[in-house]
Parts: C-alpha cells; structure tokens; sequence
C-alpha cells in the first residue's frame, strides 16, 4: 500500500522517486492491480464464500438477513440482464449495467434506513431497488418515454443523475438542510442516534472524482458538518479510462485532504458493504459527516448498450474478476453453512423469473407519451410563451388529422 | 405575498434600490422560515454591495450562510435545499462569477421540474448585480441575462427602480420555479424612490408603459432604462415624443405593451448594455418583426454594447448605450 | 492547409462525415506537431463516436491524450497548452457536456487574446458533436450553439456534411483563434460523400447556397441542412423553388448571400434544433429584417425546436424539425 | 496540530468527536489560531529576526542577497502603498493591496528561473516585480486603460486572473507542455536538474481552494506528472471570510489526497517561503512534481480599496500580526548581525521614494485608450461583424466633431 502520509512532511533530500511521486512498487501495490483492493480493504466474506472478520467493521447478521441479501442481489442482476436483452431486441434505446456491482449497491441501500436520503448517478438501479423504486420505473429513462417517473421526495431517493457529479452538490445541499432541520446529532447517551435521524448517501463513480463538483461537494459538506456519506463505487473504469487516469491514490484516501474518514470497502462483499455503511451513515446521524467510501468493484459488462469494452480491456481482467462475483459468494456462505437450501434458490430463482416476465411485459407496452407532454412541467407556473408554442403545435399536429 | 416590514407606519418613504431589495430580502424571510439567504460575503459584511447587510445578525448563521468560494457549489447545494423544502435566495457576487455555476443552472436548476414531471419544485431565487458604467475592473461589469433567457425552464427578471425592486424580490421569491434576478449594480445607491408598501404590485412577468409617446417607442430594462427616460425626456425638448417600456421580465417575454405600442408609433429601438450579437434583444426584434410586420416603419433597431469582451472601463463610456446613441438611433428610425 | 492525407490517390472516394473529421484530423497532427487531440476516451476508444479512431495508435499518448473526467480541466489545461504553443483540439463529448467547460470558455478562452492585446493567441478548437434525433437519453441530443455565439470573443461553425467536415476541420485547427466546432452527430454515419482532397476549400467563415430557388429562402446549418434539403426537394414537386444556403459559420456570420437570396425571394424560413428563444435564429431574423426591410414580403419565419428542455427521446420527432414543419412554415410565409 | 491520519483508517468505535471530526483542541491548534502555523509550519527566521535552522528546508544565503531579498520586499511594499494612496486620489479606480505578503510572494517569485512560468492571480504585485513587470506596467488595469499589458511569454508571467481558480487550470496546461517539451526530467547524476529545466508557479489564495477549478487542476497535474508548484498564500481571509469557511484541514494537507507533497511555510518568512519555493520547483523540474505550498501569512489591509474589514475582523488581529512582519524581521536580522549599515537602508529608503515619484507620475500621464481600442484584438483573424461596429462607432464619434 502506499503511503502518503510522507508527502505531507516532504523531504528535500530524498531520493526523487520517493520524495514526490509513488515508487514503482507503490503504483503496483496500489491502484494498478485494479483487482487487489489492498491491505485497506474492508471484507467480511471473501471471494471463496468464507466469513473472516475485521477488526473495525464487523456486524452480526442474522441468516434471515442474509438471506434477504442474496434475493436482493439476484432480483437485482436480473432486472439488469433482463433490461439489457430488452435493449438488444430493440424495447429500450439504451441500458446502463449494473452487472458486477449488486454487492456495493445493496449493501449501500439495505444500511439506509427510509427517512435517509439518496442522490443516484445513473446506474444505481440496485439501490433503486432498496428504496423501493419499482424496476419498471427504471424503464421510462432507457425507452425514451420520460427523464425518470419515481417520486424522489416520497422515494428518498433522487432523480437519476447523467451529468458527472452534479448530484454531488445537491446531495450537500440536502444534507445540510437534513442538520439545518435537527435531523442530525440527536443521539443519546450510548451515543445511538435517533430513531428520525437522518444522512444521506450519494453515488457517483471513480470517474467522477475528478469532476470539480465532487470538490465542492466535499468542501461544502465538510464545512457545515453535513450528514453525508460519499458512496464512490470504484468500477474501475470511467468507460475507456482507467482508474490511474483520474488519481494516483485510491480514492478513499481522497478524504484525507479535507479531514473527513475515508474507507475503502470490497466492494463485491455485500457484508462488508452494509457494515461500512451502515457505520457511516451513523456517524453522520451522529454528527460527524461526511465520510467517504470507495466501494472497489468492477463494471463486468459494458460501459452502457453503446459500448465496445474489448476495445481498451482485456478479457482477462474480466475473467480475474468473475471470481469474485459478488453473488456466488454469498450462495457459497449460505450453502456451506446450511443457511440456505435448495428450496430456497430455487424459490429466488422463480421470483426472478416471475421479475423477468413482469419487466418485459410493462416495457413493450409503455404506451408512447403525448406530443404535448413536451410542453409538461416546463415550469411550475404558467408561462405564457410556451402555452402558445403548445397550442401551436397542437394545432398544427391537428393538421395532419393525427397521422402525424 | 409576504407583509411588507419596512416601516411600521403606512407612509411612503424614500428607499434607494440597494436598501429596497434588502427590505424585500427581510420581508419574505420573515414571513417564511424556508427562505435562505445564501453567497459569498453575504454574512457579516452584508455582501460587497451591502444588499444583505444585518440579515445575518437579525436572522442567524443558518439562514443567512457565507459559503465556500465556489458558485457551482453555492447553486448546487442551493438545489439540494430546495429539494429538502428550502427556498434559497443566491448571491453570486458580480455577473462575471456566474459562469462556474453555469452547469448547474443549465443542467440542474432548469431541467429538475421538467425531469421530475412537476415533482421536484425549484423555488430558488439566483441574485446577480449586473451590467456596466461603475468603473470596475474586468469580469465586473457584464451582462450575461441573454444565455439565461435562451435556457428553458429559467424565470429572468430585471428591476429598474427601488420600487420594483422591492416587490418583485418578493415575487421571485415566492415563485415556485428559478428564477435569475438581475440587479442593475450602478443603480444600488444612485437614485431614490418613494415606496408604499401598501400597494398590490403588479404582476412579476409583465412589461410597464413608463412614458407614453407617439412618435418611436424604447424598450429597455434594467440599467438601460433610466437611459431610455433620460433619453425620452431630452427628445421632449426637440418635440419628439417617445414611449419608454421597461420589460422588467425577459423570460418569459411580455410583449403585448410592445406590440400595442408599435402598433401606434411604427418605430421601436430596444437598448442593452449586453452584446447584441444573439440576444434579447435579438429575440425581441424578431418577435416585433412578425408581429406588427405591417405597422413597422423600420426596422426594429438596437442599441447595444458591441461584440466584444467588456473593455477597460475607462471605454465602457463607448462602450455602454447612452442618451447620445439612443437618440441617435431613434433619429435613424424616424429618417428610415 | 495540411497537405491532405487521407489517400495517395487523387481520386474521389466516398467518406462518411465520421471518416472525413478523423483523416481532418489526421491531415492537421501530420501537418503540425503542435496539434494535440484531448478529451474524454478519445485514445483506445477512439472517442465514443470513433472520431480519433486510430490517432493515439498512430500519433502517440501525448499527441491524444485521455484526460480526467472534467471539462473545465480539459478547455482550462488545453488554455494552458495553447500559450505553451500547442494547438489543442478539444473533444467534448456530449452537447449537454460542455457546460462545466462553461466558465474557461467565456471567461478565458474567449477573453485572452483581448485581455493580453493579442499577445496570447488561443489557436483551441472544442469539437462538440451536437443535436438530437439519435434517441438517447438527457444532455445527449442538445443545441448549445446559440451561448456561444452570443459570446464575444469566439468563433462558430457547424458543418452539415462530410466534405465540409473535412476541411472545416483542418481550417478550424488553422485558426489563430478559438473555435467551437459543432458536429451533427446523427450524420456521423448517416450520409456518405464524395471526397475530391484535391480542391480548394472555400473560407470557413463563409456561408454557402446549396440550391438555388426562385420562390422562398431557407437558411440553416448542422444537421437541419438535411432537413432542407429534402424540404426543397419535396416542394420541387409541388412546383415551390426554395433556395436552400448552409450557414456553415454561426459566428461571424456571413449573411450576405441569405440578404441576396432574400432580395430575390422575399420569404425567408429559418431552420434550427436549438430553442428558438435568444437564439441564433433570432440574431438572423433581426439583422435580415433590418438588411431586407423593403425585400420582405412576410416576417422571416423560424423553425426550430421548442423553448422547453430537450424531451425524452420518444417525442424528439415532434420536437426537431421535419419536413413537413419546415413546408408548413415555407407555406406561412408564402400566404403571409 | 490535528492529526488527520486517523480519519483514514476510521474506527467505528471511537467517540464520535474524535472520529471523524476535529476535537476543539484539534480546531483551537489548528485553523482558528489563525496568527500560528502550527508545528508543521517551515520557519527559517523568526519575527523577531532569529534565524533558526529546519532539518529539511534550510538553505544557505550569502548577505548581499538577503539584501537584495530585503529590498525587493521593501520596493514592492512601496508600490503597493503608492498605488493604495493613487487609488485614493483617484487616480486608480481600484487597487489590490498586497501589504504583508511581500515575503510570500518575493520568496516564491526569486526562487524562479528566467526560464519558469508563473501563473498569478491578482495581487501578485510582488510576483510580477520578480518576474522583471516594471510596477508601472501594473497600472493600467487598475486606471481602467488595459486588462493587462505585459507579455505573458516574453516576461514568463500570465495576466492577472480575476476569476477564482481559472488559473490554476491553465497553469496546469502550461506546465504539461514543459513536460511533454522534454523540459523536465533530465537531471543529472546527482539528481540536478539540466539548466534549462522549466517549471510552472500557480498562485492562487485560501478561498480559491474550494473552487472546482484548483481541484481540477490538482488532478491534472497529478495525473501528468505536471511540473508545477501550486503556491497558495493563506492570508486567512476571502474577503470577509475566514479560511474555515473553506476547510477543516490546514490548507497545505489537502495534497494529501492527491498524493503529492504539501508544505505549509511561514508566508511572512522570505527566507523560508525562497528555501521551500526552491525545494518545490526543484522537485518539479526532477519530475517529481507537482507541489503544494500554503504560504501562512496575513492580508493586512483591506482585500481591495472598496473593502471595509472592519466589519468582519478585529484589529486586534491586525496587530498581532504586525509583530510579524515580513520586512522587520530581515531589516532586525541584517542590522542586528551587521549584514547591512545605515546606508543601505538608507539607500534603499531613498530607491523607494524615486520609484514612488515614477509611478506617480507615469500614472497620471496614462493616456486614455483611444475609442475604437474597445475592438482591438478581440480576434486575432478579421471579423467582418466587428469591423462593420467598429466603422459605425468610429463614423459615429465623427460626427459629434471629436467633442464626444
Ligand atoms: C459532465 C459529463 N461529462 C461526460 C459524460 C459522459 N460520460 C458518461 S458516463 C462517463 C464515465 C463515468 O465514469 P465513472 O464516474 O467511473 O462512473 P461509471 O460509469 O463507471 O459508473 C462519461 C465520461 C457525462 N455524462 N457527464
Ligand atoms: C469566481 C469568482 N467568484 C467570486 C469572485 C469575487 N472575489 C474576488 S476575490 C475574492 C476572495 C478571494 O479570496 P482568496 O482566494 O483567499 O484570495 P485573496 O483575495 O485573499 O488573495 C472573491 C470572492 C471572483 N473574483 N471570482
Ligand atoms: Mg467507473
Ligand atoms: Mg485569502
């Protein structure tokens, strides 16, 4: 692992190579080896299925939980593969994969309790899930019909975000209306927040770090103590570019430099993943936000439906990386363990199924939107302008005897 | 509309625009405990130009909020409060310091009603001190309104007298959607009006016949009408009669006054200190064009600054439309 | 000019505009090795329209660089690079991407050869591929064009097929002063051409009339030049002669040959994606309502998309210009 | 000092004060003791003109140029107060003071080679005058004649940049180049860089961090091995604002999170703010860069002559940093080990008073920039559009017979 702490106090006597820049070894032990989170990574369930524990961020986890998890991850893949066969025949412009990343997303969104908060970038559909965002809501987005349906106010959770880091800053901003309100800090003398505390969680992407509105989203949430819970899911890819092209550091340790914790979490453990949430968003409830979490994960399908991955990646990365999947691991758990039976797969994989039927057949009849539903929630408030732009163009569609 | 705390006494007094914005600023956080004041400098120094000044002693820390020097931040956070049932009031210091929130503005602010299909409201007033002629170093004397009024899903508006300026604070504010407010910096201190608080403003996006006239009409807002008054006043003297109409709101447009009165004169020059080149003003010709197509006796014409980067300011005297061009201008209309 | 390089052979060869930006750019790296290629997945990828495909391969990973994820950075390093002495070609990749790039652009970009008097040249062309009609999501089919032609300070063009791509491309690169290079993405692969590299190109900044008509004008650039056309086709044959001009530059523009076609025509249609609001279609229609004012036999009308966000990508046909909207409008004007 | 190490590796148990938020002590130690720099704080000559040693950033200096060092600061101190009084006569419509970062600023600026780049922002008047800017030519954009008039290349050293943050972008761009021009890197045995190395300054203040822009620029100096010193001079105030209202972290240790070196110096030391200046670009022209230097120092004035810090800051403050300053300490340091008589300060006395009379009287005679310099240069190729305005303006002054 490298070690930045020496280039705070630099030394101007040192050797080039260490003084400044990481050393060879520094750059292989850390962000090159895209597969090895390093000696920091938080994991409770290795990639074999077993159950080690970590000093810091252990949790209890009842069977039954577990097992939620696991229906959880797998409902989820399935909306996903079941959403990018909708694209390929043609039912959806464009999907967005998750493939890879149900681990980091679940275990996010189950550690949230309803009165947080959550800001998506745009493949957050596994969180979307935990927020009880019905899948077919995800659909509107990628078959064109609308810029997302969900009520995020009743949801908690935000407006898919396509602007690289933008809801970065609006997560801040409700954040701080979150504390601004005595939502945060209520705790009591164990230190145990209040039953309506709240924080809120904010998704974006390793790429996205080096958006200036991530900056400021740091910035303005460490300045006014807001309950926030920086939720990076390092993928690995910002779709053709690597991590190292963004930072020479891993990303958690991003936090350092604005005096906030930061964590690096396995992102295909989805234990690890509910525990360091969960203690995050916690420590916001308790007033101590923001913290920030790099979930190291992996995009194992393509960047979206548009994407050509074979182009700047090698299939053995992606292979490396199956091995890890982060839902055989908890079926090798539960399996060994007897803490799932065979009724019990099947009894998801059925489910699943039943998700699958039910997906394909609201997507092929999303009805198309009216014309005039172009000139719909413009404003909030009449705006005559656009009131005779739609009249006009009503009229004119009229025209046409509605063969238009 | 909230209760105006001016002054307890119902008697008209006399208010410079920089006093009367702050008094609407007090009023509409007195009546609603949703509305934050937010920007750089906002706090204990009452902003540079003053406009907030005592906001922060009379009403805290948490609703009056110095921010970290960032605009997209300021903007960015300012959506995340609205999105929490906040209505934030932004400052961004001087025109020129907007553009580092642009994206926000263009991508969030405008489009969050639009994408959440009515769900997510915007209530979030953007305050920006505009325009030339206070002898100020770059970056300081801009007019950027036009990229605000070509973005859909933005409210402008732009006051020209401290009484105005007091009510339509308070109407932005009350506004459900964003809204860009254009403050005409040079204005703050420089002239006094009388203000009843005991009026019923008129409505915030509509135009006003400040001066009838029968020969040409001015169309203007902002810094540029007092110059277009003046203007209209110094035409007086040579017999010639001009109508001056303050638009007050840019988007939407309230065109109906212009129409009617180019109906009557057949003669229109708009004036903005704002590059012309692909402008309100643009649009405004363009609409007058179509509309009173058959009553125009020339072409709209338009005084503007040029196509340039805002110069020096010891050339923003050529730089900014005055009396000498507006009259100019008129007079190349009426020879047209 | 580069010396083109795109085949030993003079022969004409079809290309498609994709094709003929890239060996553009190709010619311009070979011809000058200050030419740098920059943006997001523009190396191995090759952009994710395959517009630099090949060029990191061929010109190295410091002639193409895959920069961070951030537009500011991109437009702000590239500033840097260019008073270094490198010429750098921006790829911004979405329209709805350009805005974090908002405030370098106009407060740098388009300001420094001013602010230094001319001593800091700022030779940067930010390629955006723009406009809608693809069926994709939010921020990916905008028309941003008209806030950058409102700014002083910058240059504008949008090329409309793969012959101009080609040496529009190279010109751009070619000039001393920034330009935005606006791309009609749906066309990337859409229409094929036959490109002779053996000509001489006209100017940049000059407009060109595609088809000459007798009866109505229309003007327009980037992807609606297509639209046009066909519109001018389709009224061939119901014996309406419309002229079509392709604008090519949108700053400066070069109207001279809409005001002689207008002249002759006396109806004049304008075709655009953008909102129509403030727009650069409103710049047009006021400075030929003014140039043309006795010519004019109906307002100059304007096609172009609505003043509400771009819509999800199911309504995009109702909201971009069709054929059937343009015809509709040419008939407006001629029954004015 | 705080010890923000800790946040990296987050205890989920630890009390919430010291786990992710500064304790009072960590805050009293830290920023708000805004007159200490703490223990990380590089100091080579005391404000009470001691010179003390530093185990890594001490340097040697012969007398002849302490006093020269002595004298810049004295020089540029007079331009500053000169162009302060010409504001107040009106003969300047603004005026930028620089008063106590003379220090900061000569120290970087004399670290500099011809052949380095600096990148300023706007009260870089003790840069400028290191980097050969005759002061006069400083003048024009506070008369409102010019928006900058030297030559960036020629004198290496960029217009003054009114907007928060855009430089350090720029400064990043220039200083790839260095790099990709082969400038950089090419040491020689013992670690020396080639004479014609090159590196880049950016100057920015501690308000300017919070922008997207710095954090941008960070990024991408990081991820290109840019050979660039971001020098941030802490002057504890943005206008009325103090740093806390930026960072909860000594400015200096956000580098940290980008994994290049961050310095914190004493701003009010010339000899401190050379040593480590020298050091950074050192560094950078080895390859080593890029680096962070915060520069703790003291804005002693107003932020501009339309400022009133009276009303956001005690003179208390004010006072106790008078104790520091940067110019007493090397005239107490030189008298005090007779590196320099009374004719020197003397002389330099009487240098600054002609430089005073010169600056006056140049500024008074600034010509007024004839009309049609409004469309001077706004391209670099003819534009027939501002051509046509410029004729119509030019025909239009005409005709009020010059009188306009
Ligand atoms: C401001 C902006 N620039 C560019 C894009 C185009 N784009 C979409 S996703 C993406 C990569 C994002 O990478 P990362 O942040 O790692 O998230 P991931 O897609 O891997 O989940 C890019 C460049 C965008 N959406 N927004
Ligand atoms: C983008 C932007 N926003 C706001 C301003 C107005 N402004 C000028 S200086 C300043 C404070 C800068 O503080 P700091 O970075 O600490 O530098 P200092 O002035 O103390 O040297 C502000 C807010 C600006 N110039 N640019
Ligand atoms: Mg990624
Ligand atoms: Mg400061």
């Amino acid at each position: 692992m490298s070690s930045p702490e020496r280039w705070t106090a630099a030394r101007p006597d040192s050797p080039a190579a260490t003084a400044a820049t990481p050393t060879a070894e520094q750059v292989i032990a850390g962000l090159r080896a895209t597969s090895e989170g390093g000696a920091d990574l938080v994991q409770l369930l290795t990639p074999e299925g077993e159950r080690v524990t970590h000093p810091d961020f252990d949790i209890d986890i009842e069977p039954a939980q577990l097992r939620a998890l696991y229906r959880d991850m797998v409902l989820v893949r399935r909306v996903d593969r079941e959403s990018n066969a909708l694209q390929r025949k043609g039912e959806l412009a464009l999907w967005v994969p998750l493939l890879g990343q149900e681990a980091a997303q679940v275990g996010a969104g189950r550690a949230m309790r309803p009165q947080d908060m959550a800001f998506p970038s745009y493949r957050e559909h596994g969180v979307a899930w935990c927020r009880g965002i019905d899948p077919t809501d995800l659909l509107g987005i990628f078959r064109g019909t609308d810029h997302g349906s969900w009520d995020p106010i009743e949801k908690r959770f935000g407006l898919y975000t396509i602007v690289i880091g933008n809801q970065v800053l609006n997560a801040a901003g409700y954040a701080m209306g979150q504390r601004f309100d005595g939502k945060v800090g209520n705790s009591d003398a164990e230190g145990n927040p209040a039953a309506d505390d709240e924080a809120t969680m904010c998704f974006f992407g390793d790429g996205a770090t080096s958006q200036g509105d991530v900056h400021e989203g740091f910035v303005w949430a460490a300045v006014y103590d807001a309950p926030l819970v920086f939720f990076c899911q390092n993928n690995q890819w910002a779709i053709s570019e690597p991590t190292e092209r963004q930072s020479r550091l891993p990303l958690y340790q991003r936090a350092r430099g604005y005096g906030f914790p930061g964590v690096r979490v396995d992102g295909n453990d989805v234990l690890a993943c509910l525990a360091v949430s969960r203690w995050a968003l916690k420590e916001c409830r308790r007033g101590n936000g923001p913290v920030l979490i790099e979930a190291f994960t992996y995009r194992m399908d393509a960047h979206t439906t548009t994407d050509d991955p074979t182009r700047y990646r090698l299939s053995d990365e992606v292979e490396e990386w199956k091995l890890k999947d982060p839902i055989e691991r908890v079926r090798a758990y539960l399996a060994r363990n007897g803490l799932a039976d065979a009724a019990f797969f099947e009894q998801i994989q059925e489910e699943s199924d039943q998700l699958a039927v039910r997906l394909r057949e609201f997507c092929v009849n999303i009805p198309d939107p009216p014309p005039d539903r172009i000139f719909a929630n413009v404003y909030a408030e009449a705006n005559p302008v656009l009131e005779r732009q739609r009249e006009d163009m009503l009229g004119y569609l009229a025209g046409f005897g509605g063969e238009h | 509309m909230a209760a105006p705390t001016l002054d307890s006494s119902a008697k008209p007094q006399q208010i410079t625009m920089a006093k009367a914005i702050n008094a609407g600023l007090r009023a509409a956080m007195d009546a609603d405990p949703k509305v934050l004041v937010m920007g750089e400098d906002v706090g204990k120094l009452g902003g540079v130009f003053r406009i907030t000044d005592g906001l922060q002693k009379d009403f805290g820390e948490h609703r009056v909020l110095d921010t970290p020097l960032a605009e997209s931040g300021i903007i960015g956070t300012a959506i995340g409060l609205a999105i929490r049932g906040y209505r934030p009031v932004c400052e961004i210091q001087f025109d020129g310091f907007i553009f580092p929130a642009f994206d926000q503005i263009v991508s969030q602010l405008a489009k969050l009603h639009y994408r959440s299909q009515g769900k997510l409201k915007m209530p979030i007033v953007v305050r920006v001190p505009f325009g030339g002629g206070i002898g100020s170093v770059e970056h300081h004397s801009e007019s950027p309104e036009s990229y605000f009024a070509h973005t859909a899903g933005l409210r402008v508006v732009s006051c020209s007298n401290p009484v105005d300026a007091y009510w339509m604070i308070q109407q932005a504010i009350d506004s459900d959607d964003p809204v860009l407010f254009f403050e005409p910096k040079r204005q703050y201190y420089s002239s006094k009006a009388e203000l009843d608080t005991s009026i019923t403003p008129q409505p915030l996006h509509t135009s006003r016949v400040l001066r009838s006239g029968a020969h040409a009409t001015l169309a203007s807002y902002g810094p540029s009408v007092k110059v277009c008054l003046d203007s209209a006043a110094a035409a007086a003297q040579d017999g010639i009669d001009l109508e001056v109409i303050d638009l007050r709101s840019l988007s939407p447009l309230d065109l109906d006054p212009v129409y009617a009165s180019v109906r009557r004169t057949g003669h229109l020059v708009l004036v903005s200190e704002s590059p012309g080149e692909a402008s309100l003003n643009s649009e405004i010709v363009s609409r007058v064009s179509q509309e009173c197509f058959y009553s125009l006796q020339a072409p709209v014409l338009r005084v503007n600054g040029f196509d340039t980067p805002y110069p020096p300011s010891k050339l923003e005297e050529d730089f900014l439309p005055d009396l000498d061009r507006v009259l100019h201008t008129v007079d190349r209309s009426l020879a047209w």
